[in-house]
């Protein structure tokens, strides 16, 4: 594949590919591993064809062990190597909690510094694609609540490839959340592109009227509603943050204090969800800028629900527009 | 904890395993004329043997056939294990347990869990169709391997209670790779569990092959548990009730756990998502096909005379009809109010979760869960 | 032992240590088991003599495998005993992560109801003893953000005797935080007292100027600082959640409603902490009322430091004084 | 994959496992006259191996002088294990890598690690003391058994290298009751990763006896997982060191991985927190204190006709002098300032750390780090 950029429409599943693929040819360290990342091309078929051009050494098949997908992966970056490892859903990620949160985000600091963990562990996550139960949670509070990590999530195919690689170049542990109903949504890029900082946040659509804070499945929504909005002359900016640990609080808190109204939204529960956090930081210390309440807007505090209903647990649109709504009638 | 007192070294050598239940069988894992007549199945329970693995199938591709008409929205078909999931459901008696993974339908069916219904679970339902209680039959659990853990307590506590009952647990070759899995071996031998494990080893995780899954042979684990196993021809409904009916009276006996390992192979497609073209030729398949528990039984009731067309066709139209009833019941199956998904979470729900309840069902109305899909 | 109930002085470690003792002599299903509750009586004494005097079989120890030991306490629930499981030191519960969040936090749900998860997890959590790597963490968001369990946190002895009894007797899962550095603190208990309701909060001393919300190991140091700061004239009112899942809004907004200040202290990391969901949730629901923003007071975004730096990193009487002064300075 | 495509009933039998290692070991764990002349282990070596045993044996009881002196938060001792800690890591060559346990101290002191930087971490000045890469000895890991999977990835690393580097890893019997333990065993079966697993057995998991802990012998356990296992005499270095020398050799011949249990006893108690008296008795202890891996050392001398009084004061006096500088250089040592704890974080740190670590610093200011204690 040639270096020479080229504009092509990719689904963000073939974006995170191709950014897998470069990341591959151009860095030998890298490593891919994970259940069914091989022939399969994993069940999303986000490792497609790279077994075949890059050789069964540097991407493999693992057995079904999540704890040592991720502990294996400490000990390759020790070694010295880039391991992108796969988790293939969400709860998958469960049985690995202790070596990433007792070992991954805290190797660094236990070596004093002497072993960055250089690794990348790939997690497709949230719901709305009609899934049986645990293929469809949003488990980034656990995540991002864990100090040594970083964890960042697209929310279209452009971020995608550049996030990936720039979570992949990052000396760091990422969590890379991939918004998995999003996996087929089209857009037209150009690539390869310039690495992504992996910390910034991104200003989806500029508007004045009220700022919903979105990232990864929830952006495209929140861009839906903004459109609505449009329509009835309401001017929403959408912010996607892209980054969820650390958070870009200065582009937040410009956003905030231009537009003064704000709602979070994400699939996770409300309760003890980003939202929070940035709900309570924003009103913190923009208590006398903000004209109304920060507003949320997540899942009820249950387990995700069987998937007939899941549309009607989901945040939509509509209540994010009579968020919205709330924010500018208070 | 003679052990630790007993003088250096310590050897603490388990004495060579006691294992009848091995010699019973042939290399191939099925059973010995011997274990034939030790084993002593009737020709009636060869014939339910038979009966249940053929209404196992024709649900199985029942199941296939809802999913690609788009009324379940994905289905893991069982073919290739009906011989271990009926032979070792079989064996175990009504009072038993039984913790299954979630490839266990023809196990359920056994059980006789109305299939309709729990197809409602691959529709989006619900997670769980069924009363473990009413059935002795644990829900079917997707995150692999963690309902071994589930059946060697549930085990321990039969032990405790000085009951007479065993417990069956099953997973697939990939759930041995799990942690959870090693773990819950280990306490079953620590604590003597009556727990039978009986692994239906069919060669693939999705698309991985059982040669980048398992380092050694699954059966040969035992023995480093301090256990006794088996590997049985996994196409032998026979061997495979023969054999867990030992097992579950080995362990009834206070003899603690045994391990089973039911060596076959995965037919059809990991699921209806998988597409197993990819990863695997139709020659790597062909050879097992001949490898058939239905036709094997068929065999082996012809051998005992104990055979004929009528009962052939009679098994043919009870499964066509269970199949017809398990369409309807599926078909017909309405959604429970959403708020149901709310009043699952908690025996004793918290005020602040019954206020999210009801905030949640006032902005519903009038919308209907149809409309929610 | 006697059911007449007696005055006498304990330990929390002690009072706990009871609870366990009464709930077994009261209820035949309840079972207690883990690493070293046996013979040893547990790393800090809370089983202590148990085994001794209710046998092996209903209090044993099990091999070194948290997934297992809750995997198997489900199995138990099952069967129709109330387990009581022991997690040594709260990072060594992160192995269990998995069986906790994907079956006992879903169990009820996935069997229709029929099979109640009526079992406790202890788990002795925080810092402040000067303990190595991993014994000091606070693990709470993980298992609050989690639906389907319950999350509990006694403060002195006799809510631990209390709040104990009362999850026990629960028919949910829930999750015991013990504050380990609080193992020692002594308090005159009349025992055995009622079973506490577990999802109740408590004002553990009223005052009128500015609400402190804490739990567990931060309580004692919140009414230090209460004390501190009467003597300077201010009233603060102390606010002891015991329950983080649910948390008991009625009590928490009745009290900021009240003081119309609150600041609220963990010793977990600020970001995404408890406290940003709590004042998250007073900022918008109380937005006119309070007269400054909820102020939070916590670990930063670290690690849990080496020993012979705790004390500067943990939550102290002088840093919720001067959030409290900023919020009646604002 | 030869198994996935080969006629059924698949059998794929790991032929029986070649284990020339184990033909040189007695029943006991020691080493035959024919084990010692193929080992070949030198009369100088077993001069340090000695040497290094009984200087690790000095400064692990000068670090529980240290700790009831109130220098140390907390001393897990070695005693018991000096044979398995000196020998195993001598065994392994410079190039190789260890990726320890927390009890392995005297695995530190052989790679040359100044014990007195090892006891900072226990004085609760920083959560590792060393940098891995420059002794090829990876930190103490507190979470029982997960170094394992580390070492696993490093040796599956080095062999992506095409390197001549074996992996030796360490874990008590209790670690293999974790999941990760399991996970890691397949792994580098899987993989044929060269890693060697030395389980040193000391029979207790602070009070959890063997019997408690481990169903079956975890020797036996290789043989589950197609590996070559050997239980030696964990009080015999000698043994010890040959044993580890062979596997690292069958490692690094891309042979696969090895499991070494190595049988002793925990003499102390698990830590200095813990109070054995709870849960054993000195009848317990007793017959094992016999059991002295020094003294079976020197009797090995005396019997090569190696040994000599002026050696053994040199031992000694070099142990004496060790301990001495370990004692200065850890009372000398003064806390790094508090505002490394935000610089250890990230190899990149976030502004927002950034941030907040400045904000952190002008608190302290003029506090300074003793304050902090
Ligand atoms: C902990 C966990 N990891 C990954 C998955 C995704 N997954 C579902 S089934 C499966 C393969 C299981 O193979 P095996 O245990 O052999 O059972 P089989 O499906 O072949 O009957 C995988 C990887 C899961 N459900 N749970
Ligand atoms: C995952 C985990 N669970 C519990 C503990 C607490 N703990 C520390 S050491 C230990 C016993 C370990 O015994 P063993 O593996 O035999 O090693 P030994 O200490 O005997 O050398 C326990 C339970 C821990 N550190 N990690
Ligand atoms: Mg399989
Ligand atoms: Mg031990």
């Amino acid at each position: 594949m040639a270096t020479a950029t080229t504009t092509t429409t990719v689904t963000m599943g073939k974006a995170l590919n191709l950014a897998l693929h470069d990341s591959l040819r151009d860095d030998s360290r890298v490593l891919i591993f994970g259940e069914d990342v091989g022939k399969l091309g994993g069940v999303f078929r986000v490792t497609d064809g790279l077994q075949d051009e890059f050789g069964a050494e540097r991407v493999f098949n693992t057995p079904l062990a999540e704890a040592t997908i991720a502990g294996t992966a400490l000990g390759l970056a020790v070694k010295g190597f880039h391991p992108v490892a796969e988790m293939q859903f969400d709860a998958f990620s469960y049985p690995s909690f202790q070596q990433v949160t007792s070992n991954i985000a805290k190797y660094h600091t236990r070596t004093g510094g002497a072993c960055p963990m250089s690794l990348v562990i790939r997690i497709p996550y949230g719901g709305n694609i009609g899934a049986i139960e645990q293929h469809s949670e949003s488990p980034e509070t656990y995540y991002a609540h864990t100090a040594g990590l970083k964890v960042v999530t697209p929310s279209n195919p452009a971020d995608a490839y550049g996030l990936l690689r720039a979570a992949i170049a990052d000396p760091d542990p990422v969590i890379f959340l991939e918004p998995k109903a999003r996996y087929w949504m089209k857009q037209e890029v150009t690539l390869p592109a310039p690495p992504e900082s992996i910390a910034k946040a991104r200003i989806a659509r500029a508007g004045t009227d009220a700022t919903v804070i979105a990232y990864g499945p929830m952006v495209s929504v929140a861009l839906a509603a903004a459109e609505t909005a449009a329509s009835e002359g309401v001017a929403l900016e959408v912010l996607d943050l892209r980054s969820l640990s650390p958070i870009d609080w200065e582009t937040v808190y410009a956003s905030a204090r231009k537009t003064k109204r704000v709602v979070v939204t994400h699939e996770a529960p409300v309760f003890l969800g980003l939202g929070g956090e940035i709900a309570a930081r924003l009103m913190h210390d923009l208590f006398d800028t903000l004209v109304a309440p920060v507003e949320r807007v997540g899942a009820p505090t249950t387990p995700y629900p069987p998937s007939r209903y899941e549309k009607l647990f989901l945040p939509d649109a509509d209540r994010i527009l009579e968020a919205v709504d709330r924010t500018r009638e208070y | 904890m003679a052990d630790v007192t007993s003088a250096p070294p310590a050897r603490r050598d388990t004495p060579a395993l006691e294992n009848p239940i091995a010699a019973l069988l042939t290399p191939e894992g099925t059973l010995t004329a011997e274990g034939e007549r030790v084993a002593g199945v009737s020709d009636a329970t060869l014939r339910d043997l038979y009966r249940l693995m053929v209404i196992t199938r024709r649900l199985d591709q029942e199941g296939l056939n809802l999913q690609r008409q788009g009324e379940l929205g994905l289905w893991g078909p069982t073919l290739g294990h009906e011989a271990a999931q009926v032979g070792g459901a079989l064996a175990m008696r009504e009072t038993d347990w039984i913790f299954p993974y979630y490839r266990d339908f023809g196990m359920a069916i056994v059980r006789g869990i109305d299939p309709g219904q729990i197809l409602t679970v691959f529709k989006g339902l619900r997670h769980g169709a069924w009363d473990p209680h009413q059935y002795r039959f644990g829900p079917f659990v997707i995150p692999v391997g963690t309902q071994v853990p589930h059946a060697v307590g549930f085990a321990m506590g039969c032990k405790l209670d000085h009951e007479q009952t065993a417990v069956l647990t099953c997973f697939g070759e990939g759930a041995t790779s799990t942690g959870d899995w090693h773990e819950a071996m280990n306490f079953a031998g620590v604590f003597k569990a009556p727990v039978v494990f009986l692994c239906q080893n069919n060669q693939w995780a999705i698309s991985v092959p059982m040669s980048e899954q398992v380092a050694g042979r699954i059966v040969d684990r035992a023995a480093g548990y301090g256990l006794p196993g088996v590997r049985v021809d996994g196409a032998d409904a026979l061997a495979i009730y023969a054999v867990t009916q030992m097992a579950a009276d080995h362990a009834r006996r206070g003899d603690g756990p045994y391990l089973i390992e039911a060596f076959s192979y995965r037919l059809g497609p990991h699921t209806t998502s998988d597409d197993p073209t990819r990863y695997r030729t139709e020659a790597d398949v062909m050879p097992w096909r001949a490898h058939d528990p239905i036709a094997r039984a068929a065999d082996q009731l012809r051998k005992r005379g104990a055979w004929d067309d009528a009962f052939e066709r009679a098994c043919q139209s009870e499964a066509d009809e269970r199949a017809a009833r398990m369409r309807q019941t599926l078909i017909a199956a309405t959604p429970d109010h959403p708020s149901t998904v709310f009043d699952l979470v908690y025996a004793n729900p918290p005020q602040t979760l019954i206020a999210e309840r009801d905030a949640f069902v006032a902005e519903l109305a009038p919308e209907t869960p149809q409309e929610g899909r």
